[in-house]
């Protein structure tokens, strides 16, 4: 994990709320992975006062121009302007430098011969999901299938399909209001992903998804049914973002993985305790069967 | 003349710190989580999350809200407990050489006992935080530390428990201060360190609902800075023991100023959060304004305010 | 259907405000200072600077220092005394249409009770707020305001002099402010108000002395609104009398906290330093939440807080 | 007094620590006059909390194509970086907006029949002064001779010296290490002045000084001696600006004129009450003769 004051490349407006910035930092872009975040600091005075945690969505490998500008490899970020840290970054220019910390957390977790994945997401949950797309189709060896469903309340909130598409990704598009792709919801997209003729049972697709925590919640519903893995990307307001704080959290099952070497679960009490896991630092992305939806 | 670099060192009762920066209990974990930040033995003291003999899992989700300057967190108690910490991070913060001080909490006077005795008999701690000042949580000491006579009964009974320097983290939710400090230190309290968080509330205006769960949380980071420098300096002119200053420090030159109050060692908390190299940007700093002003001692700096 | 506009007005016991934003005392001037940026008549109240029987020179200077998210000061008393403030001062307000509420200030009980006989006898004047919570003096009532008994007698012998509504700007210098909280009611308070300033220091690290020559001052503006909030919150609980909410009110949302807390009207203090127009900005942003969200009368979101 | 969300047309760093910075800000402009100030509000944010005073450097009148580009009108300041607030501004760039409230507080008073103005500058005192000089040199009908004596630490605190010549103001300078002038402080140059022939005595110069409190305390001194009328700009720390919050003030002499129709003073205590100026409402700019320096 580093801390790197990067310089922004760009910051590209991609609708009146929506951002693409990429920034100067090659030792988080030599390392980071898919479903890991950054760590910014928005504002080299202290209002806001904390980092901003936004999920890597694409790393950059620096041409040999860049290199030679000092501009090498990068991360690119996108993100929607909700409130004062995200207004603050918006007005940010080519130039200007963010402190950021990163690679954080534990991302997706990729198996080398995945055949079909499914990328299921929800506004601006695309964030992670495009470098994971791109993840698994330039790192696997074998030839493989990716779909990637994504919903949104309008066209306004869907992002990025061009680039999916670019990279050979499959891109069905759903919105709560028809103006683009089908009228509904995600999980109208996967229901029918499963209904139709792409999906044979026992095909076992890999599920990744990563949206607002009511579609993550669905989106497991539908997906537990077909015992079928799904790999979620949870939120989680933080402070410190590398386990230290204790302020993140989900309510979790408790995982036979987790039971530390030497350790007895005396009550029920202290099984309780084991279940809440830190999304900075446990996740950010877990399995659908390990949270406890309420 | 070869340059000789200021002495930094600073004595907390029996211990002698390297340095006048500690980590504040709760903000830095137990230490791993920053290490890929800090090499942790370059640091004064590193004081690890709260600690209570059972484990504990806190309070219920969202615990943070963040403020002007600041943040509320309602964390409460949750921790491993002795055992776990004993076994599982205690090690490695023993490894990596730093200077280890667990911070209790308890919720009777006898576990603060028996958890400082178990903490007596564990090697590799150098000293304890008795933290009378958890805002968070009804059981969290609280009560001890807002009222002179039971502060005076949990420090004398956990005096009695532990050879270990005991330090008393006071909470700044109190009418006078320096009446707790008092009380503490007649009971045998080897430091003070002040200020825990202030009380306070967020509330979300579109679900009409407290932002945390717990309704109220502690209020950290620089927003509260003016006060806790306040309660430092006027604790530490009642009292003979070293004072501890903690709340908002963010820099060297925040730190200087608890120092100059009176604080014999500092604690940074929330500033870790902003930057994770804080405590080191911090040590530094000092080490330079004191380079700059030909200060080549800094327990001559402490208390050194002209009025 | 023809748009109505959502009823602002609310009730600080006798006395009907057209709208639940008032200026907290000492941040104003006057009135007339702020003239340029806002028409008096459009708030709900202003509350005047501090007024003592006799003209006061106030702390010396430096008398602020800027914090992280606040203001710490050390004004004092200065004043131009009740007579000037009647002479001078109030013929203005009055013509400006302003409802006019005068913070009171005083040495002994004594003091209070005739200034609070003289203003009662002046035209003009509305309302009363007695400030025992000025932490910039020893004699500026503070005393009154983190005891009990001490402020039920002041609190007591002012009413009796006074048939003005009577409000009582507390201090939040204390252990708990719900008991200081209930004996003000118990003695015939009309309305509470809170918070004053909390006491807090700044120090300059290169000249080693404190930032204001008062050595000490008190820390408003947005980094105290958490505290500020909770103490409303708390207060606005346990007594029957409406609640004034003063804190680091920076806008609509943080005024709206205040509201949803238990607060029957806001007072905007700092705020107006960093932007003139704040009052009136809180207002527009006040009016278009309640026409947002369908309400239509703002005493129906007054204490709505769902824990 | 107006609050203005002005529009920044340039901010040109002149040194590593000084830079000039025009606002478009019509209403301010046409009201403003020499020794008034601005209250610049740096951030969006609260972090500085609050606003910074700046003199009134010079005031613009727009070209046609300025207007045109609906940039007419605007104020310049020129400011020192000496901590977190001009440390953000100096950080602002051509199109950023910045909030303003201006032109603020008692300027310095002119008499139409001035002679000779004697302008005594130190460090970023030559704000004020600049705007002084341009309205003395072309508002008043009759020759005039301005003379201005600049001291600084070293030349790279001298500033603006070429646009004082350009208007036609006589310029001497002294720095304390001799880079650049005599070397010696400013009061060097005051006693030169008055002890060589340029000066007559009984020709009563009008004298006008900003800059440091040290300065202007040695200054009144040389002043006063000679019996001359001065009139000083002083500096304090503010919160509101408009003489609401009573934190910004200094000691005065009461005099005469401060007498409220109707205010007997009945005790010496009373008198001294009376005594406290505030900079931001009464000042900034004050007769040397009133203060008292202690
Ligand atoms: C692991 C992770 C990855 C994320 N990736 C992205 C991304 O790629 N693109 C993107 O646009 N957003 C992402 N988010 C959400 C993003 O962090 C918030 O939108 C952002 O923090 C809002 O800041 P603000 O100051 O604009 O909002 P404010 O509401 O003013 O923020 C107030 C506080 O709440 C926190 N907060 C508010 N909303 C959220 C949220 N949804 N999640 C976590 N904290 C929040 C802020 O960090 C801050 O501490 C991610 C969140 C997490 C936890
Ligand atoms: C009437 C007036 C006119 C001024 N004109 C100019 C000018 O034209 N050019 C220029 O460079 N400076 C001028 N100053 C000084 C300028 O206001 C300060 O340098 C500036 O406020 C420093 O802000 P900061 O955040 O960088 O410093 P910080 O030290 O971080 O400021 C902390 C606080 O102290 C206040 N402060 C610090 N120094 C001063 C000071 N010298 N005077 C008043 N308040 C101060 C700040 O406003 C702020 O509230 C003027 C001051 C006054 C009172
Ligand atoms: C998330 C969080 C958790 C904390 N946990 C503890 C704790 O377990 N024990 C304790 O004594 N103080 C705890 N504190 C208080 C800090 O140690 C410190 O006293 C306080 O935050 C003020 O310092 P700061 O402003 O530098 O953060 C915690 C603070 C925070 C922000
Ligand atoms: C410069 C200044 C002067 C003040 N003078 C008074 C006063 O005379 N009487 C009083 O009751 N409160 C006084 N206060 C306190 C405010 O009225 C208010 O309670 C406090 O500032 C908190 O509100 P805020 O954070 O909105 O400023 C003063 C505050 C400031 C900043
Ligand atoms: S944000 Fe601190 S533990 Fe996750
Ligand atoms: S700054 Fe408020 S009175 Fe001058």
């Amino acid at each position: 994990m580093y801390q790197v004051l990067s310089k922004v490349l760009f910051n590209n407006e991609l609708s009146p709320v929506y951002y693409r910035m990429s920034l100067n930092c090659p030792e988080i872009a030599s390392e980071a992975y898919p479903g890991q975040f950054l760590m910014a600091r928005v504002s080299k005075q202290l209002d806001p006062l904390l980092r901003r945690p936004f999920a890597i969505h694409s790393v950059k490998n620096a041409t040999a121009k860049e290199i030679k500008m000092d501009t090498s490899s990068c991360v690119e970020i996108l993100y929607k302007v909700v409130g004062k840290g995200t207004k603050v970054m918006s007005l940010m220019r080519e130039g200007d430098e963010m402190d950021i910390i990163g690679p954080i957390g534990n991302g997706y977790r990729l198996d080398r011969n995945i055949q079909t994945a499914i990328l299921i997401g929800g506004g601006i949950g695309v964030a992670s999901l495009f470098y994971l797309a791109e993840t698994i189709i330039t790192k696997g060896s074998k030839a493989k299938k990716v779909v990637f469903l994504l919903g949104g309340k309008t066209k306004d909130d869907i992002l990025c399909i061009e680039d999916f598409k670019r990279i050979g990704v499959e891109v069905r598009v759903a919105t709560e209001d028809g103006s683009l792709g089908c009228k509904g919801v995600v999980t109208d997209l996967l229901s029918d992903y499963f209904g139709s003729g792409d999906y044979t049972p026992g095909s076992s697709p890999y599920c990744f998804a990563c949206g607002p925590e009511d579609m993550l919640k669905e989106v497991s519903k539908v997906i537990v049914e077909k015992e079928l893995p799904c790999q979620i990307s949870l939120e989680s307001k933080m402070a410190c973002g590398v386990g230290a704080c204790m302020v993140c959290g989900v309510e979790t099952k408790p995982q036979l993985g987790d039971l530390r070497k030497g350790t007895v679960l005396k009550s029920a009490k202290q099984k309780d305790e084991m279940g809440y896991k830190r999304v900075c630092k446990d996740g950010p992305v877990f399995d659908c069967n390990e949270i406890i939806w309420e | 003349m070869a340059f000789v670099p200021p002495d930094l060192s600073v004595n907390i009762s029996s211990l002698t710190l390297k340095n006048p920066i500690m980590t504040a209990s709760g903000t830095f974990g137990y230490g791993q989580e920053y290490a890929s930040f800090v090499d942790l033995d370059k640091l004064g003291a590193i004081i690890v999350k709260g600690i209570s003999l059972e484990p504990r899992s806190g309070n219920p989700y969202p615990r943070i809200a963040e403020t002007t300057g600041g943040m509320l967190n309602s964390v409460g108690l949750e921790n491993i407990g002795a055992d776990r910490f004993i076994s599982e991070k205690l090690p490695y913060l023993v490894d990596s050489g730093a200077c280890v001080i667990v911070n209790l909490i308890g919720n009777t006077v006898e576990e603060y006992c028996e958890l400082a005795q178990k903490l007596d008999k564990t090697s590799g701690i150098k000293g304890l935080e008795l933290n009378i000042s958890c805002p968070n949580v009804k059981e969290g000491g609280i009560f001890f530390g807002i009222e002179a006579t039971s502060a005076f009964q949990v420090v004398g009974s956990t005096r009695r428990s532990t050879k270990l320097p005991l330090i008393v983290k006071l909470s700044p939710n109190v009418t006078d201060i320096t009446v707790i400090a008092r009380s503490v230190q007649e009971a045998g309290a080897d430091a003070i360190s002040l200020i825990n968080t202030i009380t306070g509330m967020a509330i979300d205006i579109e679900t009409r609902t407290p932002k945390l769960a717990n309704i109220t949380g502690g209020l950290s980071g620089p927003a509260i800075k003016p006060i806790a420098l306040r309660m430092v300096w006027e604790v530490s002119r009642v009292v003979e023991i070293p004072v501890i200053g903690v709340g908002g420090i963010m820099n060297a030159e925040d730190a200087l100023e608890f120092i100059i109050a009176g604080a014999s060692a500092i604690q940074v908390g929330t500033a870790n959060f902003v930057n994770p190299k804080a405590t080191i940007d911090i040590l530094l700093g000092i080490e330079k304004y004191l380079t700059d002003k030909n200060i080549n001692d800094i327990k001559t700096l402490i208390g050194t305010l002209k009025i």
